[in-house]
């Protein structure tokens, strides 16, 4: 998984020869290296999660056994998910794009703490190899669902207790990166770099990194009483000995409700970047997206209790937290709406990064508005643990923190390669993924309006049409998906060159050479206008 | 019926209708303005922006103060209908509802114990919830409604069939590996059959009918997990089990070992110590099976052949 | 803002204010103790966590200096208790309503 | 790097911070169960409560309050060129924080052979209540004890430092900021002795 060099454009930060072969990589505390060192590390996990999300599917492509049992299937989606959310979308964006851009876009030359931003991606490693190890010793892979609920991960047989001290160390990297990058926004912005300048996916990363820190360690929390629960017995959970399970859930989606904030906030600072470069207009009022980052970090903080409407927790609590939910659309949809107005009048050219972007506000939209459905008490009863709420978070998470991640690869990647990817085959590659992906996600959508449970290995024969419609859909998702890793890789290698702006951007990163020299800028910037004014910056 | 009775899908569907309405209407709005600026102002068509507009005050109000609007209707109707679903009529039926790993046992106030919920049409049913082990989730999608089942704590939902008809009913909180197959099914039938059923004594054609033994494992939920007809559920199913020899695992050596009365008890009372090769070692321990109630247990199987 | 936080702590905290305020946190264990001792019914436990509150105070504002720091500090623990707070206080409408 | 990487004391104590203020959010956890479990379970919470030695809660209290005026003394003393007296301090601390280990195994071991621990027949017999009281006890009290234990090596590393004069009047980041740890891991006594042992 080491980064290969391009072979013809060895300069820039390529060429640092402070160390020598690997060590040059894992051992290095400049942020591109390491942005790259979590980008390929996060692309691998995911890689092997979406390896399991096809086998998921082959699975429920017809009634009764298809390829595995059942607790193969158990653990096989619970697998899925902790590797999809703990070990790509939520490290993804602040580990790989946040890294390597984020210094840039604010004229410094690193981070605040570029040791403890090694020490992230180490600790980032060690949970992940913590996390592997599970599955394969003890009982076995866990089988409990990313959400662990309590008492049942408490009395199974399988490896809960080692995947879940893996999670706890990857949250710790999260910590220190949330950390790090604050200190560094706060602290390291260029000369003139004043807030009103900073650009969009910086502000949006500000704000997750407020989340990482102060949600993150309640899950930290969360994860020790596990452990204690499996091992010392405390029963703080356990109904026999007075616990109560909805505590559990309280403090799991204490985190893990903000925790979706952080995978969709960089999402929505990329695409925040992308479109006004490539409608070559200033983004249409930054002052409310940005504001309304912080408006999401914040308020989303403080819904988590919909996850629990079903769960016996009282009805006072049912209120306030669908009240609060409701309260947290808001930003989302100025945000959807900018957007929008940002491409009126302008002069859109419609590349691969682009294309990403306008489905992401599709996407994102069906996505938010089915958790609208779910954030209403009424409706919620009904599709609660559905297929229907699988359908909505991988409408958001994949379709849209996913997809804004492949607009960022198609964006930046050739910044920090110095060679292009071939512009056909990337379009051709979005087409099918975001045909197949709606074919395989919308047929949730259905299913689960129908009834059909979440978690389930089997289901009564109706079901069966829908299921083999998705499966097929997951197919062509997954052949694009082939075609734009293929593409994309091909074109970092030999591709032609990418000049040092591309795209005509008017953030920092594109004023510097391609790829960016180690110290980023020869002499430290003074910036005079904001992010988004394109005057000056020439056609591509 | 009473014409303008509130059931519990009358009162959760028109908040599905006024929500997904709205959604479409905005999700087609966001969608169709998109594209058409993307076809109108396309860079073959407009190689320069004609506008350099970085935001508007108003435009900012409308689309702040316009969603604002759209979800607090869309929460109140939400809450509305919930409190629909929480209100459980006066003169409903009282059935509890028992989830184990993994099945459904549902007992009614003549104490009468079954593996499918039967109910009267257009009488409303309140089920309390009761889990012997882990979170259950008692969910009627025909009914929209949905309840988890917490050990410990007294959850209950309300719901009335308006006409007659048979119903899934799933668990809905994982729960496991038969999780998938803790499906029970929901029997509307006409009252006055229900009432003959509510008093008659079950006889579905497998022999032991009524005997204590077989209840016994219908109450405990023994049947969740073995089959009597020789399907594999979880556990080895009863069907000839009686006197066959099996293959056990006891710590790490493998041993045979004949099945009968001894065994049996062992089984219930130490399930972990001899695990039958090839099963996870899931099975519960059940100290509170007399060691009476073990032999009737022990007949019943006897005679499952 | 931008980098007006720059600069060093200056302020320099005496071993007489440090030792001032070691000695009123004794006194307050002692109160606390002794209150518990002799207080009845369950409004002590108010009690005992106004004094803890009042000693954590004290340890912020001089041990660990926030009463010379600048505003960026500040907000940042004003923030982090108030996200505290309504953590737990929106677990309370479950709890107390159940 | 080939530039002289200059040193940002402002920039390491916001980071420091930002840290404390997530150690914060780990015991606020633990608090919030706590308070939660308080509201079901008044009366087994004062029962249990009456069982803790209110003696070690105290004595220890007070020896945390003791090692925290040293650490910020220390401090003072570094930025007035005052290293050696820095380095006594520190050390000062430093024993506090064994001794309050110390003192907390002796409390521990105590309880423990009364069948007071997790798990143990005398709490299964107890109301259900009293086991939870003790199960946040030992998992709170156990967790601030390993941030004693982190808190005392980084003191001691400092005191090293200081002594050896990497840490002077002019850069004294890493004392102020362990020392700053310290304090919190005060400040999180602070809170959990009444909790724990004056809930009569
Ligand atoms: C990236 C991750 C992500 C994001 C961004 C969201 C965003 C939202 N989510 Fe989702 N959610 C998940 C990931 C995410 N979710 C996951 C993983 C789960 C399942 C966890 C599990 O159980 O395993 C889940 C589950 C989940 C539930 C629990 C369902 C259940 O189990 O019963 C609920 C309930 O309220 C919910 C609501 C919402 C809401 C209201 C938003 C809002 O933020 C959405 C806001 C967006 C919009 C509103 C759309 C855009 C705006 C417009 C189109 C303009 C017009 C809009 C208006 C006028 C309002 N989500
Ligand atoms: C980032 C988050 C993310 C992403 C991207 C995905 C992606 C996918 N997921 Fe998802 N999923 C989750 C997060 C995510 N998932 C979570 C959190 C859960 C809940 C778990 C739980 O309930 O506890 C879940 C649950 C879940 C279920 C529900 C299980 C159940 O309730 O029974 C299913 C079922 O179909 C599914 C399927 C898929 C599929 C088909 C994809 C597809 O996107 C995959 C697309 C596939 C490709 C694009 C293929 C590309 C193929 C290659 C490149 C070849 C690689 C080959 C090798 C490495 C050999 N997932
Ligand atoms: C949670 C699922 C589950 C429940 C409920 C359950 N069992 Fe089992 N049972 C198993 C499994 C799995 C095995 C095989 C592994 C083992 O031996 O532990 C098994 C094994 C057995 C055996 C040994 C079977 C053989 O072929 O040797 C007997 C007898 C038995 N169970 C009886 C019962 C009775 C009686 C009840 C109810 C009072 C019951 N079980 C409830 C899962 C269950
Ligand atoms: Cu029982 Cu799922
Ligand atoms: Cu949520």
């Amino acid at each position: 998984m080491e980064p290969t060099e391009p072979t013809t454009t060895a300069a820039g930060f390529w060429s640092d020869t402070g160390r020598s072969g690997i060590a040059s990589w894992i051992f290095s505390t400049d942020h591109k290296r390491i942005g790259l060192l979590y980008f390929y590390s996060v692309f691998g996990f995911f890689l092997v999660a979406v390896a399991l999300g096809l086998l998921l599917r082959i699975e429920l492509m017809a009634p009764g056994r298809t390829i595995m049992g059942p607790q193969a299937y158990n653990a096989l989606f619970t697998v899925h998910g902790v590797v999809m959310v703990f070990l790509f979308i939520i490290p993804g964006f602040q580990g790989s794009f946040g890294n390597l851009v984020m210094p840039i876009q604010i004229g410094a030359r690193d981070v605040a703490f570029p040791r403890l931003n090694l020490l992230s991606w180490w600790l980032y490693m060690a949970g992940a190899a913590i996390i592997l190890t599970s599955l394969f010793t003890g009982g076995g892979p866990p089988d409990t669902g990313w959400t662990f609920y309590l008492p049942f991960s408490g009395r199974t047989g399988t490896n809960v207790s080692l995947a879940v001290f893996g999670v706890f160390v990857v949250g710790f990297s999260s910590i220190v990166t949330g950390v790090n990058f604050i200190t560094t926004i706060h602290r390291l912005r260029a000369e003139g770099m004043t807030w009103g300048r900073l650009p969009l996916f910086v502000w949006s990363l500000y704000a997750t990194a407020w989340v990482q820190i102060l949600a993150t360690p309640i899950l930290g929390i969360t994860l020790v009483l596990i452990i204690a629960e499996r091992l010392l017995g405390t029963g703080l959970f356990e109904p026999g000995q007075g616990g109560d399970p909805l505590m559990y859930q309280h403090l799991f989606w204490i985190y893990s409700h903000p925790a979706v904030y952080i995978m969709i906030l960089p999402a929505m600072g990329v695409i925040s970047e992308i479109i006004p470069v490539f409608a070559r207009k200033p983004i249409f009022g930054y002052r409310m997206i940005a504001f309304s980052s912080i408006a999401i970090a914040a308020a989303g903080s403080l819904v988590w209790g919909h996850h629990m409407f079903t769960s016996g927790m009282s009805d006072m609590a049912i209120l306030v937290f669908s009240f609060l939910t409701f309260i947290v659309a808001i930003p989302s949809a100025i945000k959807v709406f900018n957007w929008i107005s940002t491409l009126y009048r302008g002069s859109i050219s419609l590349e691969a990064p682009m294309l990403f972007s306008l489905s992401f506000i599709f996407l994102f939209s069906i996505g938010g508005l089915t958790g609208l459905v779910q954030g209403a008490a009424a409706t919620d009863i009904h599709v609660h643990d559905t297929q229907f709420v699988v359908g909505h978070f991988h409408y958001v998470i994949f379709g849209g923190s996913g997809f804004a991640f492949f607009a960022a690869m198609h964006y930046w990647l050739p910044k920090f390669y110095g060679r292009r990817y071939a512009e056909k085959p990337a379009i051709i590659a979005w087409a099918l993924m975001f045909t197949g992906f709606n074919i395989l996600y919308f047929s949730m959508i259905v299913l689960g309006l129908e009834g059909m449970p979440r978690r389930y290995y089997d289901y009564l024969p109706e079901f069966a049409p829908l299921n083999l419609v998705s499966t097929i859909g997951s197919w062509i998702l997954a052949t694009g998906l082939m075609i734009l890793l293929v593409n994309l890789f091909m074109g970092l290698r030999s591709g032609a060159r990418a000049g040092s702006n591309p795209w005509g951007g008017a953030t920092l990163e594109w004023s510097i050479p391609t790829p960016p020299p180690t110290e980023n800028f020869a002499d430290e910037p003074v910036v005079t206008h904001g992010p988004y004014d394109f005057r000056g910056t020439g056609v591509p | 019926m009473d014409p303008n009775f509130i059931t519990t899908t009358s009162a959760v569907d028109p908040v599905f209708i006024f929500i997904f309405g709205v959604s479409i209407v905005l999700l087609l709005g966001i969608t169709a303005t998109m594209v058409g600026f993307v076809i109108r102002y396309r860079r073959s068509r407009a190689p320069e922006p004609t506008s350099r507009a970085d935001g508007n005050v108003w435009l900012e109000i409308v689309w702040t103060v316009l969603p604002t609007i759209i979800v607090l209707a869309m929460f109140y109707y939400g809450w509305a209908g919930y409190l629909t679903l929480r209100n459980v009529p006066k003169n409903a039926m009282e059935v509890t509802a028992t989830a184990r790993m993994w099945s459904w046992s549902f007992t009614y106030a003549n104490g009468k114990t079954s593996p499918k919920l039967y109910i009267p049409v257009g009488k409303p049913v309140l089920v309390h919830l009761v889990s012997m082990d882990v979170l259950h989730g008692f969910s009627i999608p025909a009914f929209r409604i949905k309840r988890d089942v917490v050990p410990g704590m007294k959850n209950h939902v309300w719901f009335v069939a308006e006409r007659p008809g048979s119903h899934e009913l799933f668990c809905s909180v994982y729960c496991g590996l038969g999780h998938s197959s803790m499906v029970a099914a929901v029997e509307a039938v006409p009252e006055k059959e229900f009432d003959a059923w509510l008093e008659r004594r079950e006889d579905d054609g497998v022999k032991g009918e009524g005997s204590r033994g077989r209840e016994l494992l219908e109450k405990n939920g023994c049947v969740g997990c073995h089959s009597l007809d020789g399907s594999r559920k979880a556990g080895p199913s009863f069907k000839g089990v009686w006197g066959r020899a099996v293959t056990v695992v006891t710590g790490d050596a493998e041993r045979s070992v004949t099945m009968d009365g001894a065994y049996l008890k062992r089984s219930l009372r130490e399930p972990a110590a001899d695990v039958v090769k090839g099963y996870p070692p899931v099975m519960p321990p059940y100290p509170n099976l007399s060691d009476d109630e073990i032999e009737e247990i022990g007949e019943f199987l006897k005679e499952v052949r | 803002m931008g980098k007006d936080t720059h600069g060093n702590t200056t302020h320099i905290i005496g071993y007489g204010t440090l030792t001032a305020v070691w000695g009123v946190l004794l006194l307050l264990t002692a109160l606390t103790v002794w209150a518990a001792r002799h207080a009845t019914g369950f409004g002590h436990v108010w009690g005992s966590l106004a004094i803890a509150s009042v000693k954590g105070g004290l340890v912020i504002a001089f041990f660990m200096h926030m009463r010379y720091e600048g505003r960026l500090l500040r907000w940042l623990l004003f923030v982090a208790l108030v996200t505290l707070a309504l953590f737990i206080g929106l677990t309370f409408f479950d709890v107390l309503y159940r | 790097m080939s530039r002289p990487q200059h040193r940002d004391h402002a920039g390491a104590k916001l980071g420091m911070w930002l840290f404390l203020l997530t150690e914060l959010f780990l015991f606020g956890g633990m608090f919030l169960l706590y308070g939660a479990y308080l509201v079901r379970y008044p009366r087994e919470f004062a029962a249990a409560g009456r069982e803790m030695q209110l003696w070690f809660g105290t004595v220890n209290t007070v020896i945390l309050i003791t090692s925290s005026l040293m650490a910020a003394m220390a401090v003072t003393a570094i930025q007035r060129g005052g290293r050696r007296l820095a380095v006594w301090l520190l050390g000062g601390a430093v024993i506090c924080g064994a001794v309050f280990l110390i003192n907390k195994y002796l409390e521990w071991s105590h309880e423990f052979s009364r069948g007071i621990y997790p798990g143990s027949s005398r709490l299964a017999a107890a109301p259900p209540g009293e086991s939870v009281f003790y199960s946040l006890y030992y998992v709170t009290a156990g967790l601030h004890g390993l941030h004693v234990l982190i808190g005392s090596v980084l003191l001691a590393v400092v005191a090293v430092w200081a002594w050896r004069g990497t840490i002077h009047a002019g850069d004294f980041a890493w004392l102020e900021n362990s020392a700053l740890y310290w304090h919190l891991v005060d400040l999180v006594w602070i809170f959990i002795f009444p909790l724990y042992y004056l809930i009569l």
